[in-house]
């Protein structure tokens, strides 16, 4: 069996790696068959973790869907500058996705996968999606019917432009690129991003299945 | 290739426990766990480390005419399964029969200064065998993610609203950009350097030419492909003249070289 | 003036809050001009907090960008149990290229194909790319002006590292007997890795034509 002590360090461990909330059932099964500590056993060890928080910054707290560790209220004041001193960056995974979904709409994630080489984290669309400057507008009729992406009117909104036609071209880059000419004449670069956001979404959606908005 | 079994002077690999030492000439292909074995070979300077390493060979005193012949083996092996066979393989395998060959000669003193023709390969070998032995202990460094964890503690106040991340239009164009940039980048190539195995290049050689009819030699080798190209297809057509499937004709002395089909010939 | 019980807690629950390494110039803008410590007592709290969790599942380490609080490699086969998919496993052409851009940047792709002697697939390159391991900080003076690579503090951080002076030693080359004299004095063997990656990668940029960082 294992010591009450390494079952308190392996909770403490999971509940921070995870940075989510974890029922009771998921902490458990961190644990295989033999070494699996009993139900009170699991809550005695959060109680011990709970008061070794006592004179810390953190406090272990039930919520609707399992246990998590927070930081407490009080130090809300200098956790705060955090944020005030250096808004948080998007991962420049994230902003090149945007990008294609923004000048290459509606597109699907296989053909952004397809021209960044790579595949796209679920957590990016996810993002997007939350920030609500993407949103399916379709299917494509292929096999799967996989989903079509566009940008939205937040979008729009958000880099205060009134339509995609006023999204920068590539020949407005600033010069630094100069090394790479051939970028400008490539075949198959959209030099401009399609006209009339408004009626492209809309035509994507008509021509292909319908899907309400969001 | 040969007509006889090809063996190999300690086990290739297991099979199902048994040791394989040969590979037999009627082979229903067994070696699924061959083929693995052979892939998992890096390059030339990787199989050549290998062996050298298996016979506890000196590195710096290669015994270069044992190393070359089980090269050679391997090479036939790799054949022998229809394993993509990349170029490299096969300019290593020249580089080794000549420096054999140049093992043979009496060695040119120059200014009192021996070279041994082994010289390059073994500075070629030591230097690759640091960087594989790098990587290895890069692997083996904790990693974010598979062996240490960030730690991370939910920081959601009342009076505080986290700011979501601010991008700017320029920022996108240049996402954009980059995103296009490394596409074309390696489309380009793609196109350059992968179709070139000398495999395909014999295929392409064979449908050109015909057993009644003389092709130019020179027009064999298509400019726009660059040195690399120009190996591959010099050393398709070495193969080619292995297997006696085309024949080389020079009628004058410095004059063009033609090649034809030798089919019209043997049948 | 702070007591340094609570320098330490602000210092945890910022660390704890950001999930991602903080510099010390970020630790010391937490607080307001009246309550900030000097450096020697932030060090001395991070200190503090480093043997507070000497019997915890935790650690505090110092990596590429800044300070880390990270679960401990101890820990792992239970956190593991957390996530389904395994972290991957990077395949040997893609660790020796890596290999090869730590201890010889700025490289360009042909100088790591010539020492592997194979071609590098395309595919390792775009991977490391995307996953900000690697950038390229300049161009070689030469016909077709490639690129040069070199690692990043994303690099450092993923691998756990402080600087590129804490990469493993490279092994030595065995020492050559009088036969063999080319060998000792063949033109570009690092034998240590470039000890300030910073300053490294601004020489690069700075002496070969340069190109903005993102």
């Amino acid at each position: 069996m294992m010591d009450a002590a390494t079952i308190k360090n392996i909770l403490e461990a999971a509940l921070l790696a995870a940075g989510e909330p974890l029922s009771e059932e998921r902490l458990l099964a961190l644990f295989n068959e033999a070494e699996q500590p009993a139900r009170e056993q699991l809550r005695a060890a959060l109680q011990q973790l709970r008061d070794d928080y006592a004179a810390r910054s953190l406090e272990l707290r039930e919520v609707g869907s399992g246990w998590r560790i927070q930081v407490r209220q009080e130090f809300a004041p200098w956790v705060a500058k955090l944020w005030e001193e250096r808004a948080p960056r998007y991962s420049r995974a994230l902003l090149e996705t945007l990008a294609l979904i923004a000048y290459r709409q509606p597109i699907t994630r296989a053909e952004i996968e397809e021209i960044r080489g790579v595949t796209i984290a679920s957590s990016i669309m996810k993002t997007l999606q939350e920030r609500e400057w993407i949103r399916v507008v379709g299917h494509r009729d292929v096999p799967g019917r996989p989903a079509l992406y566009a940008t939205t009117r937040e979008f729009l909104d958000y880099f205060n432009l009134r339509g995609l036609e006023d999204l920068p071209t590539l020949a407005e880059l600033p010069a630094t690129d100069a090394a790479h000419p051939e970028l400008e004449t490539s075949p198959g670069l959209a030099e401009m991003p399609p006209a009339q956001p408004r009626e492209h979404a809309d035509a994507a959606s008509a021509s292909l299945s319908t899907e309400p908005g969001d | 290739m040969t007509d006889t079994a090809i063996t190999v002077e300690s086990p290739i690999a297991k099979v199902k426990g048994e040791a394989l030492t040969e590979l037999p000439r009627d082979l229903y292909i067994p070696p699924d766990a061959l083929e693995i074995f052979l892939e998992t070979f890096e390059g030339p300077l990787d199989l050549l480390l290998y062996l050298i390493k298996r016979e506890n060979l000196d590195i710096l005193d290669i015994p270069i005419a044992r190393v070359t012949r089980q090269y050679l083996e391997y090479i036939d092996l790799m054949r022998e399964l229809r394993l993509e066979l990349a170029a490299e393989y096969l300019l290593m395998a020249a580089m080794l029969a000549e420096i054999k060959s140049r093992m043979l000669l009496p060695r040119p003193v120059e200014a009192g200064e021996e070279q041994d023709p082994r010289a390059e390969l073994v500075r070629r070998l030591l230097e690759y065998e640091r960087f594989k032995q790098a990587a290895e202990r890069l692997d083996a460094l904790p990693q974010l993610g598979r062996d240490v964890f960030q730690a991370l503690a939910e920081a959601r106040f009342k009076s505080v609203t986290r700011p979501l991340p601010r991008v700017t239009l320029d920022e996108l164009l240049r996402a954009f950009n980059d995103a296009l940039a490394r596409a074309a980048m390696y489309t380009h190539h793609h196109v350059q350097r992968d179709p070139l195995s000398v495999r395909e290049r014999m295929s392409q050689i064979l449908s050109r030419i015909r057993a009644d009819r003389f092709t130019e030699f020179q027009a064999l080798f298509p400019r726009e492909e660059g040195r690399c190209g120009v190996v591959v297809t010099f050393l398709a057509l070495l193969e080619l003249i292995k297997e006696s499937l085309i024949e080389l004709v020079q009628r004058d002395l410095y004059g063009v070289i033609h090649v034809r089909s030798a089919s019209a010939n043997t049948g």
